[in-house]
Formats: structure tokens, C-alpha cells, sequence
């Protein structure tokens, strides 16, 4: 799960990570309000869960509570790669004097937290990865020994950090992995931590993930979750115990198990076709099921076809049958519908699907069968 | 022979009071696997699905002998299981349970790291070696006895696989199911080297998937270090970018992950990559 | 650091352990009104810093106020293994139905916090290890990981405890072990833990030691020293910074390190002597340090000779010699005094001790001719 | 030859602009010792006794290529200064400092286990390899090099042995302090084994004192696997039974700990215990 950098900001700044006091706004007015209350320049910035809201227009400097009602008006209702920006973050300008990279992360390579700093911060930190990756300094830590201020220091010492403010950045450093492990976070990120006029650390950008896995652990950070700004379809599978990832094809996919659903999207396009999602529907697949996720792919308009591919494991083909038939008893739907049973009881499953004898349903016995009967669906659609 | 599991494993069952424990208990004995007992704390002296139950493993191991255990806990309790197995000697340790924390498994990493245990998962199916143990959850009529070790990322990708071997009448030494969360117990190029080690096993099928680089990393271990023929295959070549924040990730990973990343590694080393799975029979 | 059976109950409490709610009388007229305060049967309980008070009469049962001051007044200033009772834990007795070992210590083989359990608890714990060692469950753990509920089920089984206690005893060894590493005790040990006759855990006695080395971390556990019962010669050596322990012997022993100063008790020893201590000075040979270790052996009127052993090793002999003289400015006695230096400037140093010429000080060679010859100066005192 | 530390050793101070950090690096260097650096956090970049003082382990390793260092912090800081230098790959670390926390210990421990690093102390004199280098506090002058190894729990009780060979002209392979904390970096065992391996050291002196049971231990490896002669000395044998509470430590323990036991102990396996130390120099 991803946190705004609000709340990433906020988070940080309740482990000790100095952050500008920045207030956040859902209309210009309030923008407006809010410089006004600041009484000094501010940065209006577009509150998005996705990166390049900068390049998008999505970050604005204000010198008057005027300029920034008209930015955040301007920002406010934008679209960046999907994504509608239904906030603004106000945060009083800052004197930049150097930007510096500090993130930690968890390499899943190493088996261990990752923390990484470069004197050379912002958004141009991949290319520096690239070009050269000695000017960022790495720390895997020990999940058990936890950061020691030493890798702090080596941190510090890597980056050429002037040394007066070594004391500020172990601090900072100190919070920022602390933020990090008490979060369950898999990603916390400060880009840039500034160097101001006045020689003071600031995280003036802030990113954090929490891994969905331990969110049981901070029912606090799970109910920061913001379903507004994404596809309803996807907030409705979540509700429904589905896995949904809407794309911009035609073939409605419908699948048990992640790589196979993959593998399922592969195939139509193997055969000339195009997924129009991804859906794992999990273990077992009952009625309720079935029709919850079915009332979710039919929902899309660029749908012109649907396949089902059920490998059935523990459970039985024939139920799964079933649970299709009750499923299309209570959505119902006109497009082409190709199924692929397989597994425990395929041949009864098959016969129940045949023997319904549904005028836009077909079965197939292969997967590349399947996927060719769904691609032809929509081509004669 | 076959590898990991056989008709030597004597297998407990942490959490086999539960709903999943038990229904997965049956599937197990039903298909022949040597079920010793199982752990529910609390449920010590009672008995389920026909075995014995204990307070902890360490009772249960003295009491039975199990070199093995199977974990269906809920995730929050996964670690402790996992840390109690370890602590009690278990060679070998699956966890089906999904859901675990990444910073418990860094802990259960390190943990292992200093023991002799083996642990596969969590999140994974298991492992079946035909007529012989299933220690996991797949199901075992769609598997044969054979020469095909096959390891593998997912769950219904690997049955889809494994039942088009069988479908050819291409038998199985083992099916392995290492699992798909970002840190786990035994990854491919661990299983590779049992599969090369193992006189059973002729041919070795691998199941990747985007995301990580272990596919590429088994790729420079199978050119390194192994002679038998190995046949992969790669799901998500059509999945979307996953929505990364912030630039750690692109850091740490570099620009890896991607399934043309994947096959272009194993390509490079001489494995060939299936372009769908009903074509891996045909490729062995 | 040892902590009285009542600070370390009050420590546990803290902690989540369950203990009888007692209260400490300093006199027997306090005695009487706590009793009357609990109106129910007490313990009475000598609080000294050492074992072996139940056999010495320590602990009473009174069922009556009357009977608690009259007790009180019999073990208040008793003198248990040389510690003087001066205070009494008063507990409301408990109905035992069985007693109950659990403790947790550092074993320095494994390197590892050791926690073990018996349900034969009691006074006989040791004599449970040494006949039938198997009766006590041992748990090793893990620095790292903590005590994990597992191993306490595992102690649970191991001791045949009541599955309906089970979760008390959880509760309890949780609370005991996080008291353990949050105190940097060396031991935390309940003993008995009684089973009572409504089936509850309670700890009726408890010791815990701390780790010298770490009470730097808790200063609330420093002030918990009890001096007020040790020899005043080991409370005003701490003050001076030397390692001192009283014996019953006759030579005064002064010697810088530990394992040399006992090498020079044991010469004493060999020779057909007795010594009156173990005294390390330390690093280095201060006039004023050695004076005060000087005034300390001269308060034992026990002492007959002074044996004074000092390896000069980064420090020099001639600046020891110097150091001893001065301190004998200031200390005077006319008991018998060998001198024995030996490493850097070993000549130097005997010379300066030669020439003062004190009519009471000799020197010598080697620490055999030394602690030969303090003894010969006992024998003929 | 020698053991742990000669001409070879580059080491690094850990505490090099404290009081005592500089007078024994003053020392160290005087000897002969090659001392290449120090480190003081926030003081990277200035000088102390002549050598270059850096703000971490890492940094001076990578600028002065050091295989060794050695610790004069404050005990608050010195386990931290431990896992810096395991961090870093030094591979001979010597901890001076006194009062390190017993819990403190535990854990580097179990970070030495998983480590490529030994550790010699805390609380201990360090090394002394005569002639080549000092790595520590003894007095450099008492020693002469030979063909004696001499392994010790005690600070000045060493001096004194070391003292009382070199007077009868019997010189030393190296002087090894590990240090008399309860739990420490370097046992008796692991410094037997390195003596047995050592061409330089002949005969070895083993000088013991009552607690714990690491001479029992010795003796038992001494028997099973040291061809060359040890004589051994215990202190502490008028030294009065510790003042111990409760019955954990007794049931840990057991009876052992005694110099009565430790004698018998050696005894048993034929090494010759001196009755003083002054006796040793004979007895070899």
C-alpha cells in the first residue's frame, strides 16, 4: 500500500524527521487559506499515488496566496498517468542550498533492509544509479542488530556530508529507518532532504510503502489506504477478496492463481489479442465468487469477450461449472464466454457447461484453444 | 530417489486442528504421505485426523520422530512456527501459509541462515514427489512418477504444467513449489542443484514469473554448473509495470524483473523459454 | 548487584508478575500494624543479602499481629551468614498447593540467557539437578529473538503443568524474561511459584542480580543498593574505587589486578599463613589510593602484617615506591610491612624503599620470598 | 611465526584520541608496532600520534588496508565498536575496554558466530608477540620471543609469568590476554588450538582463576587433541566462595568453578599445575 507524500511527511515527522509544516487542500480556496495563513511563498504540489506529477505540471512555486489558489485550481482535477489529483499539498518554500538522496528500502536479493544515500538527491537519482552508482552509498542492515549509528557515519562520511551536520543527518537517519521498521514499510524514502540557507536538514519529499501483509499489525496506516483516486473496479475486487488489475484490452480474464491469470493475459496476446485484466479469483471458486468477479470484468466497456481458466486442483471442475452457471443466473450477459476447465473432474465440468448449452458459451480443452477461441470472439464481435 | 520429500518423510503438521490443516492432513495421508502428528498449542493429547496431537514441535518430535513439518498457521503466527521448527531440529520445514511480513521473514532468513533447516515457501503450494509424499497442497492425481523435476514460483501455473507432462505420459521426480513472496526459504538455484545432484531426475523445468531477479540468477547458475537440459517458462510478459513508488526499488533492482529481462537471461545461457506451457512437454 | 527478596517481588510486579501484595517492617511495632493492616495469617521473612535464612530461622508464620511483631523482633538484627537482619518482608500467607521453579539466568558456556522450570521447586532445587536432572526444563535463547512463546509452551510441557494454567504461565515467564533483559539482570529467579488453592501463580519469593557492568542503564536499579548490611570496609572501598573483600586471615594483602591478588592470597596461603583480604587497587599506584586501601586493611584488627605486591608494568616501580611512602605519611602503623615490586624500574623502586629505611619494611625479590616472609612476621607478632 | 599478531598485523585504534587510546597507541607504535590509523567518529580527517585518524572502521580499512584493531572506548560504546569492526571485515579484533554489559556480549557474540572476525577480550591486556608486535596493554620490555605460548584469563598475573620466564631467559612465541569477562571473544580452547598449530611455539603456559568452567573445557581439549606440554597455574585458591543468589547459577554450574576443580581437572589429563607462578619457568 502506498501512502501520499502527505502522509508520508506526516508519518516521518511523528519519528523525529524534520518536514516543512505543510497543510493540505481539496479546493483552491482553501489554497488560497492556507498561503495566506503561511504568509510566505509556498509549493503547491499535486497529491498523486504515482510518480512525474512533476514533469506533469503537477508542482508549482506560489509567491502570493493569489498564485496559489490559481495553481491549485490548475492542478486540482488533473489527470497524471491515470491518476485524478484530488488534493494539493501546501508547503512553505524552502531555500535549497543542496538536495540529498536518503532512502531505505528491502532488497529482496540480500534478504535485508537496504539504506542509501547520495549528495547528489533528486528526481534525477536513477540516472546517477546508472551513470555512476559509487556516488550512492549502501547499508544493508541487520533485521536483528538494526541501523548502527557507524553505518550512519558511513553514510555521512560517503557522501561528503559537511561535518556540522553530521549530528542532523545520524538524527534524521536514525528516525527515518526507525519510521521504516515500526511501519512494516517496505519503502521509505526522503528525495530531497534539503540543506538550507540556515545549514538545516529538511525532508522536503517524502515517500513511504507499507507491505500489505503486516497492515494487521497498524490498523493506524491501513486506514490511510485512499481508494479515491484509483479505478472504482479495483476498490470493488478488493471489497470482494479478488485480485483486479484493470488494463486497456478486450479479453475479460478470469483466472484462480496469480501466475497463471498471467500467463492466461500472455496467451491472448499470444494469439493476437489483448487483456482487458488481470483477475485471480484464489482457491476454490464459488458462486458468489464467480459472479462478483464477473459483475467487475463485464462493468468494463472495452470488454468484447471473456475466458475462464480454472485449473481444478482441491477442487472440482464439476463444482466449478456449477458456480459458473449460478454466477451467469444472476449476472447476465450476451458476449462470447469461452471456458477452459481442467484438472480434477474436467470431463463432468466440460458436460455441465455443454449440456447448459448457453448460445454465447463455449468450451475448450487447451489453454492456447481457450485463449484462440477468445481472440476470434472479439474479432468477429 | 526424487529430492526433499519421499517415502523416508516423516511429517508433522503445525496447525493441523485448523479448518485448512485438517482438510490438506487428509489430502495428504489420503495420497500416501507419512502424516506422524501434528501441533496445535493448547490441543496437546488430543488427537486429529487420526494422529496424535502436541503442544510444540519439540514434544512432537521426540514423541515421533518427525523430520519434517508443514505450516498452515495464520500469517501472524508463521515466524514463531517457522522459528519453532528450526529450533527443534526439522530438516525440513514448508510453509503454505501466505500473508507473512516481509521483516518476519528477514528475521526467519537469518535464523535459518545459522541452522540446518531447509525451509520452502512461505506462500507456496509444497512439494510432490509422485506415489511417494505430497508435503503441500497440490493435487497429487495430476502427477506421475518420472525423470522431470520441475520448480516453480507459482501454484495453478505449476499443476498447468504438471499435468500437461503427465497428460504426454512424461513422469515427475519432484514438483516444487518455492513460492512467489519476495523473501523466502529456497529459491531456484537451491532446488537446481538438488535436481542436478538427484539420480532420478533426466530433465528440470523451471516456472518463473516477473518481479526479482532470480530467474536471472538461476540462469547464470545453470550455465555455471548444471548438465541437464532445463526448460523454463515466464508468465507476465503482458502484465503491466507494477505501480513503484519512489526510486529505492529502481535503485536495488536495477531495470530488471520484466519477463523479456527473464528470457533473454536464460535464452543467453542455451535454456529455451516456452512461449505458452502447453509446449514444454514437446520441448523436453 | 543482588536486590532483596522485596525490591526484586517489586521489580517483577512491574513487570506483570503476580506477587503477594507485602509490605517491609523495620521494626516489630511495624510488624504488628502491617499484619493488623493484612488481618490474616503473614509470613515473616528476614531480607538479607545472601541464602541459606529459612534454615537460620529467617521465615515465620504468624497468624496473629501479636505473633508477627514477636517474630519480627527475633529475626530483626539475627545475624544470618554475616549479614544483620534489618528489615522483614511481611507477605499474607499463601494457601501453596505446590511449588513451582522458574528461573532465568546467563549461562556463560552457551553465551546464551538460559530459562529453566521444575515442578519440584523449593529449597531442593539443587538437590532436584544434582539427583534427577532431567526434572528441570531448560530453554536457551536467542539474544536476538527473545524468548519466544514456543519455548514457554515447551516448559510448560516439560514440568506436566495443568493445561488451565497454562496461560498464567505464559503470561508470567513473558513478564519474567522482559524483566530479565530490561534490567540486565544476570539472574531473575521465582522460587517457589506456587499453584494456590484457587489455581493461581504467584510468586511468594523472588531474587534477582544485576549486572554491574550495566547499571550505567538503569540508575532506578542503582539506587537499590543495599550497603546498609555489607562489612563498611567493602562499602568505603567501592567508594574509593577498589575491588575489596574481607576474609578472616591475618596478612593484609595490597596488589594491582585481580588474578594477582588472588595469586598472593594463595602464597600466603602456601607458606602457612592466612590472608585478612582481597584487595585490587587497580591501574597505576596512586599515593592517594594507596592510602585509602592502606586505612581500610589497618581497620581490621585482625590484620598482623601488610604484604604489599605490585607488578610496575606501563607504570613504573620507582613512581610505586614513591607512592607507598607518601601513603605511609599519611597512614601510620607499626605492623609489619613486606614490599614487593617487580617489573619496570624494579631496582629503582626497591632502592627508594630501602633507603627510607623504615624500621617496619622490608623488601623482597620474588612474591614467594614476600608472602614467606609475611608470614614469618604473623608467626613472630 | 607467532600467533594472532606479528610484523604483518596493520591496526587501526578504535578510541585513538582518548586519554588512554593515545598512550598506549604511543606505546603500541614505540614497540614496534605497525599502527596504521585511528578512528574517532567526527574526528575523520585530523591526526593523532602521527597516524590519520578516520570517522569509521569502513574508512580507514579502505585507506589503510587494516587487518586489525584495537578497542579503548567506554564501555557504553563498545560493543558498537565491535560490530563496526566485524562490519567492516577486520579480521583481529582486540577489545580492551572494561565493563562491558554481559547482554551486550551476548549479542556480539552471536554476530561473531556468523562472522569471519575474532575477537581477543573485553577486558583484557591483548597481545604481546615479542619483538614483532604489541596489540594491547602489557609492558612490551618484560617479554623476550621464544618458543613459549602463553594464554592467560589475568591482566598483571600474566605480567608476573611472562616476567618470571623472560628473567630465566626462556622467551615467548606470543602472550595472549582473552580476558577473565564471563563472556568473551576467545576461549582458552581456540587459542590452544592456534599454539598447536604454530611452528614458533613449543611448550605452552595456561594460567587460569576460579568461575566458569573454561579450564575444565581446556583441560578436555588438551587431552584429545595438544602434542605439545602445557603447564598451567590457577588463582584463587584461598579466594572465598562468590556471594551467588538464588539456585540458577548453582544449577548452570554445577559444583565446577573452584581452583580445587580446575587443578584436578588438568591434573587428570597430565598437565602439571604450578603450586606458584615463580615455579613455572622450571617446570617447562
Amino acid at each position: 500500500m502506498n501512502l501520499h507524500e502527505y502522509q508520508s511527511k506526516h508519518r516521518f515527522a511523528e519519528f523525529g524527521v524534520p518536514v516543512p509544516q505543510g497543510k493540505v487542500a481539496r479546493t483552491p480556496q482553501e489554497a488560497y487559506e492556507i498561503a495566506q495563513e503561511f504568509g510566505s511563498p509556498v509549493v503547491v504540489k499535486a497529491q498523486v499515488l504515482t510518480g512525474g506529477r512533476g514533469k506533469a505540471g503537477g508542482v508549482k512555486l506560489a509567491q502570493t496566496p493569489g498564485e496559489a489558489q490559481q495553481h491549485a485550481e490548475n492542478i486540482l482535477g488533473m489527470d497524471i498517468k491515470g491518476h485524478k489529483v484530488l488534493r494539493v499539498l501546501l508547503d512553505p518554500a524552502s531555500d535549497i542550498q543542496a538536495e540529498i538522496y536518503l532512502g531505505v528500502t528491502n532488497d529482496r536479493a540480500a534478504r535485508k533492509p537496504l539504506i542509501m544515500a547520495s549528495a547528489e538527491g533528486g528526481m534525477d537519482i536513477e540516472e546517477v544509479n546508472r551513470t555512476a552508482p559509487d556516488k550512492i552509498i549502501r547499508e544493508h542492515v541487520d533485521p536483528f542488530l538494526g541501523l548502527r549509528d557507524y553505518q550512519i557515519r558511513n553514510l555521512a562520511y560517503g557522501i561528503n556530508l559537511p561535518r556540522e551536520l553530521w549530528k542532523q543527518f545520524i538524527a534524521i537517519t536514525r528516525s527515518l529507518y526507525r519510521c521504516y521498521v515500526e511501519s512494516d514499510a517496505t519503502l521509505a524514502e526522503i528525495n530531497p532532504l534539503i540543506i538550507d540557507g540556515n545549514n538545516n536538514l529538511l525532508a522536503v519529499d517524502g515517500k513511504m510503502s507499507i507491505d500489505d501483509n503486516a497492515l494487521y499489525r497498524h490498523p493506524d496506516l491501513a486506514e490511510m489506504r485512499d481508494t479515491s483516486a484509483e479505478p472504482q473496479a479495483e476498490t470493488q475486487a478488493r471489497a470482494a477478496g479478488l485480485s483486479y488489475i484493470q488494463l486497456d484490452g478486450e479479453i475479460g480474464c478470469m483466472v484462480n492463481g496469480a501466475g497463471l491469470a498471467m500467463t492466461t493475459m500472455d496467451m491472448t496476446k499470444l494469439f493476437g489479442g489483448s487483456p482487458a485484466n488481470f483477475l485471480d479469483i484464489g482457491g476454490g471458486a464459488k458462486a458468489e465468487t464467480v459472479a462478483a468477479a464477473l459483475r467487475i470484468i463485464l462493468a468494463d466497456p472495452n470488454v468484447k469477450a471473456v475466458l475462464f481458466n480454472i485449473f481444478g486442483g482441491i477442487t472440482r471442475c464439476d463444482e466449478v461449472a456449477n458456480g459458473i452457471l449460478a454466477a451467469l443466473g444472476e449476472v447476465r450477459t450476451d458476449l462470447p464466454m469461452v471456458v477452459r476447465l481442467v484438472g480434477t473432474n474436467e470431463k463432468e465440468g466440460r458436460e455441465i457447461i455443454d449440456n447448459a448449452a448457453l448460445p454465447n458459451m463455449v468450451t475448450a480443452a487447451t489453454l492456447a484453444d481457450a485463449a484462440r477461441k477468445a481472440v476470434e470472439a472479439t474479432k468477429s464481435a | 530417489m526424487a529430492i526433499l520429500a519421499d517415502k523416508n518423510t516423516r511429517l508433522l503438521v503445525q496447525g493441523i486442528t485448523g479448518r485448512e490443516g485438517m482438510f490438506h492432513t487428509e489430502q495428504m495421508i489420503e495420497y500416501g504421505t507419512n502424516v506422524v502428528g501434528g501441533v496445535t498449542p493448547g490441543k496437546g493429547g488430543e488427537w486429529a485426523v487420526g494422529k496424535p496431537v502436541f503442544d510444540t514441535v519439540k514434544a512432537a518430535r521426540e514423541s515421533t520422530g518427525a523430520n519434517a513439518s508443514i505450516i498452515y498457521v495464520p500469517a501472524r503466527f508463521a515466524a514463531d512456527a517457522i522459528f519453532e521448527s528450526i529450533d527443534a531440529g526439522i530438516e525440513l520445514i514448508v510453509c503454505i501459509t501466505e500473508g507473512v511480513p516481509v521483516l518476519d521473514m528477514m528475521k526467519v532468513r537469518v535464523q535459518l541462515d545459522q541452522s540446518r533447516s531447509r525451509l520452502i515457501g512461505p506462500n507456496c503450494p509444497g512439494l510432490l514427489t509422485p506415489d511417494q509424499a505430497k508435503v503441500g497442497i497440490m493435487p497429487g492425481h495430476i502427477a506421475i512418477p518420472g525423470g522431470v523435476g520441475v520448480v516453480s514460483r507459482s501454484g495453478t501455473l505449476t499443476y498447468e504444467v504438471v499435468y500437461a507432462l503427465t497428460q504426454k505420459g512424461i513422469g515427475q521426480s519432484t514438483c516444487v513449489g518455492i513460492g512467489g513472496d519476495p523473501i523466502n526459504g529456497t529459491n531456484f538455484i537451491d532446488v537446481l542443484q538438488l535436481f542436478e545432484d538427484d539420480p532420478q531426475t533426466e530433465k528440470i523445468v523451471l516456472i518463473g514469473e516477473i518481479g526479482g531477479t532470480d530467474e536471472e540468477k538461476a540462469a547464470e547458475y545453470i550455465a555455471d554448473n548444471m548438465t541437464k537440459p532445463v526448460v523454463a517458462f515466464i508468465a507476465g510478459q503482458t502484465a503491466p509495470p507494477g505501480k513503484r513508488m519512489g526510486h529505492a526499488g529502481a535503485i536495488v533492482e536495477g531495470g530488471s524483473g520484466t519477463a523479456a529481462d527473464k528470457i533473454a537471461a536464460l535464452n543467453a545461457v542455451g535454456v529455451m523459454v516456452a512461449e505458452h506451457p502447453e509446449q514444454i512437454p514437446d520441448m523436453l
